[in-house]
């Protein structure tokens, strides 16, 4: 047992300098394009840490939203930026050359370090012993209707937090309507293995993400990574030009993303009625209202990630 | 140790032989085409023996069939994307390499 | 104690690695890859600390509250490459012009 | 009748009835507008509902979910947050009637489910307790007002749009990570049982540094209000109005209930620096201010500087500077939004807003005119105003505390103020080099420009009773007995 602690401990180290390395050489490489690269893989090492500090949940989520969907909206975006990414990092190169400038940026440094050094100092002021709100979640997670601690929380105690989170995504949403870049309609050269691979995962990912959804009353899964599976399956379909994914991006499927902030509203309004709080289920059918809720907001937050998707990428071909 | 976990042992180290090998022809390799090349086929093979050698553990099948559709999740995905990317080098003139 | 200092210790230096990033490099593609990094670090340093008492079951609030500030981070992020991409095609340039009175 | 406005939960109403039109208004677009007007003027009613409540009973509870703190997520609303929910509802109002004229068809399309969603997020904002759900609301914020800063979709407002995201991301960031220490060193998100608990020690310090910093980036405060003029000077004019008038004041909310509750002890030397920071920021905001010549880059310099005179209250830190830091929060709200509302009259007008070009617009655009010099009086801090009462009530802290210095700032940033409104109220009687076409500006417009005017001047006349109001459950309690 001894050696099993040393060596998680030895490994613990390794994925944290592995991160750092990894933040490092994205934020510095010369190369935009193995930037955003090394930013996935950081997005997958974040997730193996996730797994390490016994958050499941968070590794999901991490891996289909943060590494996966991140990913693919950068990449989408790079391959419309005009220049590539070393003229950047000369133009900061030869800024550094000045004097004055370099006096400042060894300023900012060591100030940087610091701040650094100043909340590791205070890290060791926390107390020591920390059950933060476990307890109490553990004394009403009877009454939640779900057994899955962090799904719990998320859709029943902080509720309210995670439907001003889908306004948050839907704002997005909204905004990048606004912006109104179009994505550039060019015929599609087809590609029959990517159309063969999109196919056949789009089924897959589908019953990946119900299972993710029902599982996630008892286990590690959810809303969130159900939506972002779900969103993955939608942003395959667009690369590998699927004609009716772009039909339903289109009026009226569009408003299908207003599903879960409608469903919230609903489901938050309705107890008000009868004299209870906002969001207060009763307590025989929360489990079943937390469902639906999970069902509606899972369809729509797949549904906002594939539009989000759609706004920065162009068609495939125009590439240069 | 029983003998199931010595099988574990030997399975899970074989497959690890094979990422590490699939690591070092990544970085050896002289160009984009070979290094596809490796990176899927060690993978696909490393993943099955460590999908193989887990599933002997897991002692049920539902978990043992989570694991396998996994491995062929991963060898669908990494052939498909090899090709994907082959495609993409070739059609943007990268040349092959020749000794 | 132990168990926990890598974890955080890396989020601490990812969010000041990410810190500096943003405010030394011009490239608003950059800029956005460092808020992002800054984001894990803050999201790291909330979960890994809430280990550091041992128990079977970790304090599931700060989990839930990394799951919401994921969602939020896609979103900004979502918005941020779309301004970026519309000042690309607008100014051909992707970095922050200085001057404003004109 | 009266039972029942004590009863209806109208704290919930602000929420929730913004959110419905938003979704309605991106389902119909045809019908945004008036669906729009109806959501605001719904939206300011329960506003209304819950100010009567709160005079007739106490500050107002919501327990969300039914879970009640550390657990659940509270709402609550004492006189402080009643009186930004009022404003917002006020200087919201304006500017939808403003905007119902304003932008053509396809605009209205994408200004009202956005809008609509800001008004959400402030809403929730100021009736937050919960300091997680303080930031999903501050970011919902943030993300409504950057987007609706690139509504005109110039290369201007999309380079503004993007710094200002940058900069308000950072904030976040910073002030998620003070609420991460908190939340570990105290383990509760609730304001109020964290009043109770805090002690002097390096991580309430940390925390308090990051928090600080943070808020004070996403307010503006010099020298962190470098993204302010390029997003509110390139923004269309309606928005420009809810930037400055409402969205800056949200992270100085925020702040300033972190102040009241959790770090009133830690306060001394923090609270110097805020004051000094606003003193700079006085002087640098009516400089630049001053200097420009875009009509609308100058009254966002005003609004950095006007940011500044609310730093001022913090190393006063008695009642009466609380009391002027809110009122100023107030007037400069009305008259802020008065001014935006009135340059987005002369852009309509001559296409352009370059004050040395404006031509005649005195005589042809009276109504817009006489809107932006009364907004200046209150800016100005001139008698009757509201600006003038909260001038007078910081500057009656500063003495009565010794620190006197404190009134130098204030009464020189008043004299700079004056200098620049003069400035564009000279050229606005005068005749351009170049004339030009101009396009008929809709009465409705200029008329609501005017009102909100007016009603920074009206502030000062109704401050006795406002400020018995604004002590509803006591929001300064914390701080005062310091």
């Amino acid at each position: 047992m001894e050696t099993l602690t040393e060596l998680q401990w030895i490994f613990d180290v390794l994925t944290g300098c592995g991160l750092l390395w990894l933040a490092w050489s994205c934020l510095s490489s010369r190369n935009l394009h193995r930037a955003v690269v090394q930013f996935v893989s950081f997005g997958l090492l974040m997730s193996l840490a996730w797994v390490r500090l016994e958050a499941p949940d968070i590794a999901l989520a991490e891996a289909a939203i943060g590494a996966g969907l991140t990913g693919a909206l950068l990449m989408a975006s790079l391959a419309r930026l005009p220049l590539s990414g070393s003229a950047d990092i000369r133009a900061l190169k030869s800024a550094e050359r000045i004097a004055g400038a370099r006096l400042l940026q060894l300023l900012r440094n060591s100030l940087l370090f610091a701040f650094a050094l100043f909340i590791i100092y205070a890290i060791f002021f926390l107390p020591p012993e920390f059950s933060g709100l476990r307890e109490e979640v553990a004394t009403e997670i009877e009454n939640a209707g779900v057994r899955n601690p962090v799904t719990a929380v998320l859709l029943n105690f902080r509720g309210y937090d995670t439907f001003l989170e889908l306004l948050v995504l839907l704002g997005a949403l909204f905004g990048v309507r606004i912006v109104g870049m179009q994505p550039v309609r060019t015929s599609m050269t087809s590609e029959p293995v990517l159309n063969i691979l999109a196919s056949l995962l789009t089924p897959i990912l589908i019953l990946v993400a119900a299972y993710l959804l029902w599982i996630g009353t008892d286990g590690a899964g959810g809303a969130f990574q159900a939506g972002a599976v779900l969103g993955a399956g939608g942003v395959l379909l667009l690369l590998a030009g699927w004609r009716p994914a772009r039909a339903l991006m289109a009026s009226p499927f569009r408003s299908l993303v207003l599903l879960g902030p409608l469903a919230f509203v609903f489901v938050a309004v309705l107890p008000l009625l009868s004299g209870r709080a906002l969001l207060q289920y009763p307590p025989d059918s929360a489990g079943t209202l937390i469902v639906l809720l999970e069902i509606a907001a899972t369809l729509s937050i797949g549904l906002t990630l594939c539009a989000l998707f759609l706004n920065v990428s162009a068609d495939d071909g125009e590439q240069p | 140790m029983t003998p199931t976990d010595w099988f574990t042992a030997m399975l899970l180290g074989l497959g690890t032989i094979f990422f590490i090998a699939g690591a070092v022809g990544l970085i050896r390799f002289p160009d984009t085409y070979t290094r596809l090349h490796i990176a899927t086929k060690t993978d696909n093979v490393g993943l099955g023996l460590i999908v193989f050698g887990l599933a002997v553990q897991s002692g049920s099948w539902s978990v043992a069939g989570k694991l396998v559709l996994i491995w062929l999740l991963v060898m669908l995905a990494g052939a498909s994307v090899a090709y994907l990317v082959a495609n993409g080098a070739i059609s943007r003139g990268i040349p092959v390499w020749k000794r | 104690m132990n168990a926990l200092l890598p974890y955080t210790l890396t989020g601490v230096g990812l969010f000041c690695l990410g810190l500096h990033a943003l405010l030394t490099h011009p490239h608003l593609l950059r800029k956005i890859l460092a808020v992002n990094v800054m984001g894990s670090g803050v999201f790291l340093i909330l979960v890994a600390l809430a280990k550091r008492s041992d128990s079977p079951v970790p304090d599931p609030v700060p989990q839930a509250l990394v799951i919401t500030g994921i969602v939020v981070a896609v979103a900004a992020t979502a918005l941020a490459l779309n301004l970026l991409l519309g000042l690309a095609a607008s100014s051909g340039k992707a970095e922050l012009a200085e001057d404003l009175d004109e | 009748m009266a039972p029942m406005i004590l009863t209806l939960p109208w704290g919930v109403a602000l929420i929730v009835m913004p959110v419905v039109g938003a979704l309605a208004c991106y389902l119909f677009r045809r019908a945004a507008k008036p669906l729009g007007l109806m959501t605001v003027t719904v939206t300011a009613l329960s506003a209304a509902g819950l100010a009567l409540r709160t005079t007739r009973a106490d500050s107002y509870h919501h327990a969300v979910g039914g879970w009640g703190a550390p657990l659940g997520i509270e709402l609550y609303a004492d006189g402080l947050s009643v009186l930004m929910l009022v404003a917002t509802a006020i200087v919201a109002c304006a500017i939808s009637f403003y905007a119902a004229r304003f932008f053509d068809d396809k605009e209205q399309a994408r200004f009202w489910p956005l809008w609509l969603l800001l008004l959400t997020a402030m809403n929730a904002l100021f009736l937050s307790r919960d300091l997680f759900n303080m930031y999903v609301a501050l970011e919902l914020t943030g993300l409504a007002a950057v987007a609706l800063t690139a509504l005109t979709g110039s290369q201007d407002a999309l380079s503004g749009a993007i710094r200002y995201l940058l900069a308000t991301m950072l904030g976040s960031l910073a002030y998620l990570l003070g609420v991460v220490f908190i939340y570990h060193g105290y383990g509760t998100l609730d304001l109020a049982m964290l009043g109770q608990l805090v002690e002097s020690n390096p991580v309430t310090w940390l925390a308090l540094g990051l928090v600080s910093a943070g808020l004070a980036l996403k307010t503006a405060l010099f020298p962190l209000h470098f993204w302010l003029p390029p997003a509110h000077a390139s923004a269309t004019p309606p928005v420009s109005a809810a930037l400055s008038a409402l969205v800056v004041k949200t992270a100085f909310y925020v702040l300033l209930r972190f102040w009241l509750e959790i770090f009133p002890s830690e306060g001394a030397a923090p609270a110097q620096l805020f004051g000094l920071l606003g003193c700079a920021a006085v002087f640098w905001g009516g400089v630049q201010a001053l200097r420009a010549r875009r009509l609308k880059l100058l009254i966002a310099y005003s609004t950095v500087m006007q940011i500044g005179y609310l730093f001022i209250a913090f190393p006063l830190g008695i009642l009466l500077a609380w009391h002027g830091a809110l009122y100023l929060l107030l007037s400069h709200a009305l008259a802020k939004a008065a001014m935006f509302l009135a340059a987005g009259n002369v852009l309509y007008y001559g296409g352009h807003d370059r004050i040395a070009d404006l031509d005649h617009v005195a005589q042809r655009l009276p109504l817009t005119v006489a809107a932006f010099a009364l907004a200046g009086v209150s800016i100005m801090g001139l008698p009757p105003s509201g600006g003038f009462v909260a001038k007078w009530l910081l500057i009656q802290a500063s003495l009565d505390t010794g620190q006197w210095w404190w009134t130098v700032p204030i009464l020189a940033g008043s004299l700079v103020a004056a200098a620049y409104v003069f400035k564009v109220v000279g050229f606005a009687f005068t005749q351009a080099e170049a004339p030009q076409e101009a396009k008929l500006v809709p009465v409705s417009m200029q008329w609501t420009a005017l009102v909100l005017a007016v009603a920074a001047i009206a502030l000062g006349l109704i401050a006795p009773w406002t400020l018995t109001w604004l002590d509803v459950g006591d929001p300064f309690s914390g701080a005062v007995s310091r």
